[in-house]
């Protein structure tokens, strides 16, 4: 595998639902000039739409005077990525979903993002940061781990 | 900005007599699909079975996910049969992982869709 | 078709050739959303490849210390481009490839980047900036254009 | 960090009694492309015509078009018939631009290239 070790991509799309499809575009890109195979590809685009929409709806609150931040770093045997916002990050970690509340109404059909992001990548952290003004979600995909 | 999503309503025949509903999406399914979901959802006949076709959807987000999530819930108060098809292996797979397949088989196609609900 | 205007993406890749990929990647995502067919994405696609090239080679010599900058900027009818490096910018302006000279061997088989890129979309600019430290180039590809 | 160009080189029957080397890429077609390009043109026949396959090739870049002017250079110099098929209308565009059109005949596929060239 060719060694992609250096700068990293830097990405900057304005806070506004859909632009997480400009996040996909880019990351798909990056992760298939490394050799990752297509279904990981996949699950790098779910995880990174998933953090750009909680960045711009709970991070930015929509305002589209402000810039969601995606960075995409190229190690050995692995891409990192962070996502950025200039929200005051998450205040506790959601009840992972559990389909049966949700179906009887006794828990909000939302709440799949945090979880699925976790699924999808081998790491998820999710880091406050700048006295409360900026918070960023960190995900890691390694290229030898298998999907699940 | 997002692409809107677009549903069709087509009528088949099960092939024992009965008649299906199939609801055809296409563009995304996402926080902008309430109408296209759960507003067309309202309108078919409850004492048929559904099928969610999504072979032409190349986008879904979890507030899409959780749309289909009230759409089962709809047809579960209604005890109508409903299952989807046509999803990639990937959103199989996130559809498993949220635990949808529990309360809606995922078929790869019409044909056994059509045969197995 | 719904309104883009808005804050431009931006988007910075390594000089590295295999990264003008990247940058296709990101503004086929843009174009996409803004509504362009698919013929003229290929043709935006083509174009932003070799601008990222030619400031990957020739604006900052494959110094990967250095990066492209992008950004992709939606009008209400139109999509402008910028790729930035930190080059001097062109001396002079090529001549139109001749392919009978290159198939005679009187002129190098390469040159035809440029040519290209104002062959596929509707305006192409190439300026030097910050007093001889910078240069890009600014493309606009229009929504309504038919393909050529 | 390039995607990496694969050549292979097969033989085929032109229908007439005579055979036709096809090269047939996959991969990038750009400026790391010059020894599965011409490298693997110095390898083949100079008696009998070559044809280009491009079906498998989603990227090229003006680089890799240079490389392939320098093989129909050749070509042209042995007074081989050179043509070329399955490339996206994109660069079909993109081909006829540059010219190459003048010197290679561009076929939509392997059959009407074959029966044509
Ligand atoms: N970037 C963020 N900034 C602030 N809060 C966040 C962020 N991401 C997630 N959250 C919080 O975590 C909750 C769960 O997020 P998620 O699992 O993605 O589901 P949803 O976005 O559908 O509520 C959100 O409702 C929000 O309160
Ligand atoms: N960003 C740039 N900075 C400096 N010089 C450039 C830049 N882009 C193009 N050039 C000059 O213009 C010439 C023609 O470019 P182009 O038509 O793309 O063909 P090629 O890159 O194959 O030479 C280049 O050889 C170079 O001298």
């Amino acid at each position: 595998m060719v060694n992609l070790i250096g700068k990293p991509v830097e990405l900057r799309v304005p806070s506004r639902m859909g632009y997480e499809k400009v996040a996909m575009g880019t990351a798909a890109s990056v992760a298939k000039l490394m050799g990752f195979p297509d279904d990981r590809i996949e699950d790098l685009k779910t995880a990174i739409a998933e953090a750009c929409i909680n960045a711009i709806e709970h991070g930015n609150h929509l305002n589209e005077n402000l810039s969601v931040g995606v960075t995409l770093s190229a190690h050995d045997d692995s891409l990192e990525v962070t996502v950025l916002d200039d929200g005051g990050g998450i205040a506790k970690a959601p009840p992972k979903p559990d389909i049966d509340r949700k179906m009887h109404g006794e828990e909000d059909p939302r709440g799949m993002g945090m979880f699925l992001i976790q699924s999808l990548v081998d790491e998820a952290e999710w880091v406050k940061a700048g006295n409360g003004k900026a918070s960023y979600v960190r995900l890691v995909i390694r290229l030898d781990k298998e999907s699940d | 900005m997002q692409t809107e999503t677009k549903t069709s309503v087509d009528q088949i025949a099960d092939g024992n007599g009965g008649r299906i509903t199939v609801l055809r999406f296409s563009g995304d399914i996402s926080s902008s699909s309430h109408d296209a979901l759960l507003g067309i959802y309202q309108t078919v006949s409850k004492s048929q079975p559904v099928l969610l076709d999504f072979t032409k959807v190349d986008y879904i987000n979890s507030s899409g996910i959780a749309l289909v999530i009230q759409m089962l819930m709809e047809a579960n108060k209604n005890e109508q049969k409903i299952a989807a098809f046509g999803l990639t292996p990937h959103f199989q797979k996130v559809f498993t992982m949220v635990g949808i397949t529990k309360y809606a088989a995922l078929f790869q196609d019409e044909a056994v869709a059509k045969a197995s609900i």
